[in-house]
């Protein structure tokens, strides 16, 4: 049979199911295959709180969603074309985010009288009906690949197990994806269990026929190949990605990496992460808790390593005494916090942009601290870069802000050269800095007057013998001081070191293309961190539609870009949407007086395109309006 | 990196030592001391600046970290580097400074409040973990530097500002303590003995992995003579037990008074009168793997101190935390060494143009 | 407040009883249970609702504290007062309550990285005060929760996520630690043995003061089979020593094997083949005063868990905190009643006008 | 002889010497006195952070400064006019603060070569003309006591220690103070050594009889009795206003107050005093740390308590975390942060203002927590009292900031009647709330809809069993819930409950006369806590020349007063001093886009009210100019 094949430019898939389906493997193997194959792609994961919530509930049910094109795209997609539900807590899980017209292909395996109780169907959703306006292709996909593997002396169960590669290899076929990379990958995974090896490859055969011979099938879709900029690429999640920005960080310094933290949601990978690089001279601490990590990351900072410690907010808010510390000792540190959906424990697993606020001004006394933030997977690599230069460059913590959209999302990304990245290499002190007469001494606060930095004086350099410590300092010597115009003077010269980063790092970028009549835009909207996909999709989305709007986003949060408020003030409107209660909105109202429009949303998602492009397009409609009063 | 003669300091193998004589003067500084006059701490200061020369370490390579309390301002008093931290997490700064670098000599200053109220659980995991650090925990059975609310080592009932009527709480032993936390060395002091005070220095330097020495200390200000029972002349030797390994456990003025142990119930007991070669009396081993032993001689003595005990309670060998982080690295560092074009390329890239 | 009869639970005597009899039933919530299937938890919340009717208490007056891990999930299933709080905190939470309210039995329910890692410092300082609470630590030697780390129970040389070449550092023994923290009450139970479980469970919450119960717990997805020797029918009788008050340490298949003491050294062994009539059979006395004993016992397992005491360690009675506390206050209340006006005025008060 | 008296209307007088002097209670004494006698006062005591630093040095130096007037004031004085000082350090550390003219008593016992030296005096003050400007008593006044008592069998260095009671009689005859209270004060203080009581006694009526005899001091003063509002009054400090304000409230709403904390400076006196009162069913627990005082603070809360914690700044930092369960848990909690200057350790016994920003953001996620601070050390009363109504109302953790300078600071205090205090009773649920058909239940998140606050349902009431948690909960019945759109719901309403509060506070006061043309003021002066006595120093001031000047002083900053925003847009300048580097002034220019100006001070001291005064009145005049352009 031959079958039609039809061009796409996008397509979003969804993979869902039980936990226990290996629907992450699933979605990261097709992301494999799609980035391979050379679409621009964007993806996004989520999983229950649960390690493993009771089999076929709606709390259990896991999934992946990936986005792929062939033109460069910046968000997982708003509602997938594709959903595959492998029970039903999957499809009722997610039958709400699937536009009428979709394809969903579902195990019908599962759809019996009590799981289907279980989840709240009253009658199976397969047959009543409810279904029609998708196009839905049901089938007992459990029960096909146990018979096609029934050669391979499996058990049932075992068998059953491998259900989720034959899904994987129908939509493979449904969607050209190139197959040898889940081959090699599954003779590799298993290779202690050959005898598994091969029925997972059998079932990703199984399914990639049953896609061409199944009249169920009658068309299949190509997407291009994207026309990404020459270079090498990986498809990289953002923990990944901040991790190998540490380690390249370390290695372009030439400091050994020391990373202090305790496990916590979505944060832990980066250790994980972190401890399979020992032979780039890594060092990994799972310390007894948040606040032992940030102490030994600062203790290896004060004998010359890179201290790094990560973690999520209820860590940030247990490390906020430590980092207090680091602020007066005036030492490199770098704080990575991966944020998730608060107050307190609040939903481990969903991200959120509101610790903002808390990396901004959660310690005691003055203590200012820069804050780098990443704005997409691969992304993180370059913001950990840069949050390390800014500590080691101006001895000082540093906040680098990530959060579990990033973390566990992936993209391709454009792998650097390692000579393309900055050199940062650190000058310790090395030599006496203080002259009295004939008595040459080591002040450990002596600054170097165009950073404002101090000396790294590391123990084992004979003749800078030093104490430091958090009372306050005398300016210079660093012996302990009382002295209110000492202290007056420290508070100032420590905000002055931070401030003086904005003369370090670019100045904000507004992209606000003129129009034909070489007008530009009323509105810009200013973002951070992770919401940098959806805003820039749904700026796409309205300039597509004619409409001019201009397009910020603030990579440096601490200090900001110096030319900041200008650009604000350039637009008669300014719009802030943030994953927040308006944290960066407080920000730039307070530094610049700008009446800055919020847009926030707070229910542990990221932004959709389209509600940005809604959100864009009523406010240039009212800026509009006000030019014409 | 190493010179000098290994003096048998297992503890520094790896740590540059000097050749050039020091004296106690060298590890002085030019801050003012500011304890209150009379206060133990005194002592404590003057025994570690006169022990720490017989190092032989070049003094660049001796880290001082405490917490908060007036003996964490020990660090400004010696000429080595130094840091005052915050309350209680001197022990985690010193596990990272330790874990990174061989080539140093770590200490940790800290007191009873610091180390085992707010620092409690720092203590603990530094203890089973093995860092090569040594604690010098200062406890005069109060918290001082805030001005004389009662500690977890004060006796219960303790009159404080705190505790008006008294306090409830039973105290931690912190040689208990440390044994209960897998300890590989624990001794205690007492500050006013400087010979036996620079022993147990000696022998916690001496010891590879960390140590933990409990240095009982006078404050003069808001618990004087907490530890008079101790030092006054008339009664100490009867109620010291001092420890010294392959040695009987004898005590008391004229060496009458011995620890004994019941064959039947094995537990250890103070006696009187006991005879020369009494074989009930026990023979102090501090090399016993089973901390059994130490644990045992650590409740010979209450919080009214007596039948102290003072001396090494435990000194065995375990691989430290910081040599086997080490090993991990250099293996893989070995084996494997760091591709960085490659670990950023990984397995799956592939090139567009 | 208190009603029906008093059962001997002296920890409870203040608690208000119910004459309605309850059962298991009474205690599950309508909260779907959300551990993975064969999770060693589903075991003992199953002991914990069977035992929970003979307190015979008021469910009213029962109150679960929980930190964060699998196991502080625990209080959505019972049908108590609860409160899922934060990570290693429950005990300080349970500590405020009990010292506020003798009418209310409080649990703290946790894990082994909840208790022993980032709630090591409260869990000891719990103990010395020995504040009227129990406590079931969950040690399934991994962090659950978070996928899979090893904890500060997982043995040296653990290979987990975050410890691709092995763990560190060697473990903390629970047992020890919490008696080197002057612990009234200790004791172990295996999440499968109901019986020894639910009867460990009855000894804790009889005792008035804190209880530290251990319970290995099996997590079949990060750790699976970690206690499989203690478990397993073909060996479990050659390596659980069963501690029965009053009884010798007598255990193996056929109870030829037996914890001796070494009448020389007064360490404690296990050994084979030991005669029903040998002197030197130790005979569990979980009441001695001197905790060295009970700590001797902690130490006859290590991380492999050949000849893990099951059972009580110990269990003596102090003073508990909370009581101390509603003394001083009842005190202070009968002799000298609240005056608020006079407190306000004080002694050097004037008047204008 | 009969001696000149002169009448003042206010003196400021400082006692200074080595921290063995017993200064502080020599200053305590002179206050008592003062207040005894009905002068309006205002204190302002200052000690090293060491314990006792080395005798006879500069940071060994303790003082204790007292304002007292005929008429009501502000502040604890710019500068002394009288300066007692007890050795060669007290006089170095301090002669920099005193005016010309002013009087100088000195006792010269020290005045020797090395002690001099020591504080480096290259020659002796007292004779080489250095001193000329001030009008200086230098008598041996050490040698004069030890004189006294030669007849009480005291050691030289005993008798030498009552030196402080000679010098008390001295000022206390200088300024017509009674002495009765003194005397009884160091019988009952020393009642268990007579000898000494009767030494120190005697020591006071020879420095009494020592003025009254001496040709040196040829006129004494009288500063009349101020004319308060009519009532009853005590002198008393900020942490003991405190204190008993958290008592009387407890009492008022009949809940044992439970507090636990770990000791911190300025923080621990609040222990201290509040373990004095048993009696009241006070509960204090000492905790092992801030996380577990705030634990069981927050345990006590759940069981019905009403839970206090009291820290300063680095306790705030790690309580962080157990706040935002508090949060979450929606429980009434009490936190007091007795502010000192930061960052990290900073300078324990100095004041700064610093906290604010740490109160408001502190945590992780969004977590809203209200905000009081107190204005002055009797208000410490008034702020505790308000804070625990909102937190027993709202359900809620509350914020109370005082500071150093409150906490340690006195002035004569209107004792209150307890029937004026506010009622707060609370009523706790006893009943099932939520019904289903005939299936009543209890659900822990169903809400008063008027105050937003959910219900308090201690364990031990039957049927009302419910369990909650850090985790995100539905709506209502409070169960786990990840659904998106509850936790917005939940982080909005929040927010909600938190702003709502504002309908129950007071308008801001803005206090703006009109003068003689009806004309009010251009600018408006905004503050907050402890600067409250300064500002209104520096305001009345300006006003006593001719100048118009508007000031308001928030004591809620969280919320902020429904009309804040009104009130500053009506001004053509607003002005913000703080103790920091413009903390409240970023939270009013974030809310209401108000150019406020900032004056801002770090040096762990107080304003002074000279230094607002010149500040106030260029502000006023460039208002002026701008008015004319
Ligand atoms: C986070 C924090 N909490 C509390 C304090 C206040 N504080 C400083 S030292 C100390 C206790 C000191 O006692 P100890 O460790 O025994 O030392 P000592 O002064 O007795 O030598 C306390 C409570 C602090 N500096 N930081
Ligand atoms: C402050 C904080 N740090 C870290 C975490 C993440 N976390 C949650 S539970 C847990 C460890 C769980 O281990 P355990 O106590 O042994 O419980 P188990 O899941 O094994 O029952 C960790 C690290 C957290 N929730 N909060
Ligand atoms: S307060 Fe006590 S411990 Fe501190 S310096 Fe004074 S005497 Fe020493
Ligand atoms: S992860 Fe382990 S401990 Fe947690 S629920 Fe699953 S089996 Fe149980
Ligand atoms: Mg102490
Ligand atoms: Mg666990």
């Amino acid at each position: 049979m031959v079958k039609q094949v039809e061009q796409r430019d996008r397509v979003v898939i969804r993979f869902a199911g039980d936990s226990g389906d290996g629907m992450q493997l699933t979605g990261d193997r097709f992301t494999q295959e799609t980035a391979t194959f050379g679409n621009d792609l964007s993806t996004l994961p989520s999983f229950p709180a649960e390690i493993r919530a009771p089999a076929g509930t709606l709390p259990g049910v896991s999934s992946f969603q990936l986005h792929f094109a062939d033109h460069d795209i910046f968000t997982p997609g708003d509602a997938p074309d594709v959903l595959v539900a492998m029970n039903p807590a999957a499809l009722k899980a997610n039958i709400n985010d699937v536009p009428r017209g979709a394809t969903i292909i579902v195990d019908t395996h599962d759809f019996t009288g009590r799981a289907l109780q279980k989840v709240g169907y009253a009658s199976n959703p397969l047959t009543d009906d409810s279904l029609s306006s998708f196009q839905v292709h049901a089938a007992d996909l459990t029960e096909i690949t146990t018979r096609a593997l029934e050669s391979f002396g499996l058990s049932r169960k075992e068998a059953a197990r491998a259900k989720n590669m034959f899904a994987l290899g129908l939509v493979s076929w449904m969607f050209h994806r190139p197959a040898q990379g889940t081959i090699d990958f599954l003779k590799s995974k298993f290779a202690s269990r050959p005898d598994i090896a091969a029925a997972n490859v059998a079932a990703f055969h199984a399914g990639w026929n049953y896609g061409e011979t199944t009249e169920a099938f009658a068309v299949s879709y190509e997407v291009r190949p994207a026309a990404l900029p020459a270079g090498t690429y990986r498809n990289i999640t953002g923990n990944i990605a901040l991790s190998y920005g540490l380690i390249a960080a370390a290695q372009r310094a030439g400091l050994p990496l020391f990373l202090g933290a305790y496990p916590i949601t979505p944060a832990s990978d980066i250790l994980h992460e972190l401890a399979r690089h020992k032979r780039f001279g890594v060092r990994t601490f799972q310390a007894e808790d948040e606040i032992a990590g940030i102490g030994a990351a600062l203790g290896a900072s004060f004998g010359g390593a890179l201290g790094v410690t990560t973690t999520s907010g209820p860590g940030i808010a247990l490390k906020s005494e430590t980092i207090g510390l680091a602020v007066t000792l005036e030492l490199p540190l770098l704080i990575c916090d991966i944020q998730r959906a608060g107050p307190s424990t609040g939903m481990p697993t969903k991200p959120e942009q509101s610790d903002l606020m808390l990396a901004m001004h959660g310690r005691h006394g003055e203590a200012p601290v820069p804050i780098v933030a990443a704005r997409s997977p691969g992304d993180c690599f370059h913001a950990a870069v840069e949050a390390v230069r800014i500590a080691l460059t101006y001895r000082t913590p540093v906040f680098l802000l990530s959060d579990g959209y990033l973390a566990n999302g992936s993209e391709p990304w454009a792998v650097p050269g390692v000579s393309e990245l900055p050199d940062l290499h650190v000058d310790f002190a090395t030599e006496p800095n203080h002259f009295d007469g004939d008595a040459a001494s080591f002040w450990p606060y002596l600054r170097d007057p165009d950073t404002l930095a101090r000396p790294w004086a590391v123990p084992g350099t004979p003749g800078l013998e030093h104490r430091i410590g958090g009372i306050e300092k005398a300016d210079g010597s660093g012996n302990i001081s009382y002295d209110p115009a000492n202290h007056e003077l420290m508070v100032r010269t420590r905000a002055a070191k931070v401030a003086g980063i904005a003369r370090s790092i670019p100045a904000l970028d507004v992209d606000d293309p003129a129009d034909a009549d070489g007008r530009t835009a009323d509105v810009l909207v200013v973002g951070w961190g992770s919401t940098f996909g959806a805003i820039t999709a749904g700026v796409r989305r309205v300039r597509k539609r004619g409409m001019r709007i201009a397009q910020a986003h603030l990579r440096h949060l601490n200090p900001l870009p110096a030319n900041t408020g200008e650009m604000l003030r350039s637009y008669r409107r300014v719009v802030v949407p943030e994953l927040n209660l308006g944290q960066l909105a407080g920000m730039l109202r307070a530094d610049f007086l700008v009446d800055a429009v919020t847009y926030n949303k707070v229910r542990g998602q990221p932004f959709r395109a389209e509600e940005l492009e809604n959100v864009f397009e009523s406010l240039i409609c009212d800026a509009a309006e006000d030019a014409h009063v | 990196m190493s010179e000098g003669v290994n003096l048998g300091f297992p503890a520094f193998a790896d740590v540059p030592r000097t050749d050039v004589a020091q004296s106690a003067k060298d590890f002085k500084t030019d801050q003012e001391v500011r304890w209150c006059p009379g206060c133990g701490d005194y002592a404590i200061l003057a025994a570690v600046q006169g022990f720490l020369p017989e190092l032989g370490l070049r003094r660049e390579n001796i880290v001082m970290i405490s917490g908060i309390g007036c003996s964490a301002r020990l660090p400004y008093y010696l000429n080595t580097y130094g840091m005052h931290s915050i309350h209680g997490r001197a022990t985690t700064i010193a596990t990272g400074l330790a874990a990174t670098r061989p080539d140093l000599s770590v200490w940790v200053i800290t007191g009873d409040g610091d180390a085992l109220s707010i620092g409690g659980n720092h203590l603990i995991h530094l203890l089973r973990r093995n860092v090569n650090v040594t604690v010098l925990l200062f406890n005069n059975r109060i918290y001082g530097l805030t001005k004389g609310q009662y500690s977890p080592t004060s006796e219960l009932g303790k009159i404080t500002k705190s505790t008006p009527a008294g306090s409830l709480d039973a105290p931690f032993n912190p040689v208990s303590l440390a044994l209960g936390a897998e300890a590989t060395f624990v001794a205690r002091a007492i500050d006013s003995d400087r010979k036996a005070l620079t022993s147990v220095l000696r022998a916690a330097a001496r010891h590879r992995g960390s140590s933990l020495v409990e240095i009982y200390q006078n404050c003069n200000i808001y618990n004087d003579d907490a530890f008079a029972l101790l030092k006054d002349p008339n009664t100490r030797d009867d109620w010291t037990i001092r420890l010294e390994h392959g040695e009987p456990l004898r005590f008391g003025r004229d060496g009458t008074k011995a620890v004994i142990r019941d064959p039947g119930s094995g537990a250890l007991a103070p006696a009187e009168d006991v005879d020369a070669d009494d074989p009930r009396v026990v023979v102090h081993d501090a090399s016993a793997e089973d901390p059994s032993y130490a644990f045992a001689l650590s409740r010979l003595s209450g919080s009214d101190l007596r039948y102290t005990p003072v001396g090494v309670f435990r000194s065995v060998s375990r691989p430290t935390y910081d040599e086997l982080m080490r090993e991990q690295v250099s293996q893989a560092e070995k084996a494997n060494g760091g591709d960085l074009a490659g670990l950023l390329r990984g397995p799956d890239a592939w090139s567009v143009g």
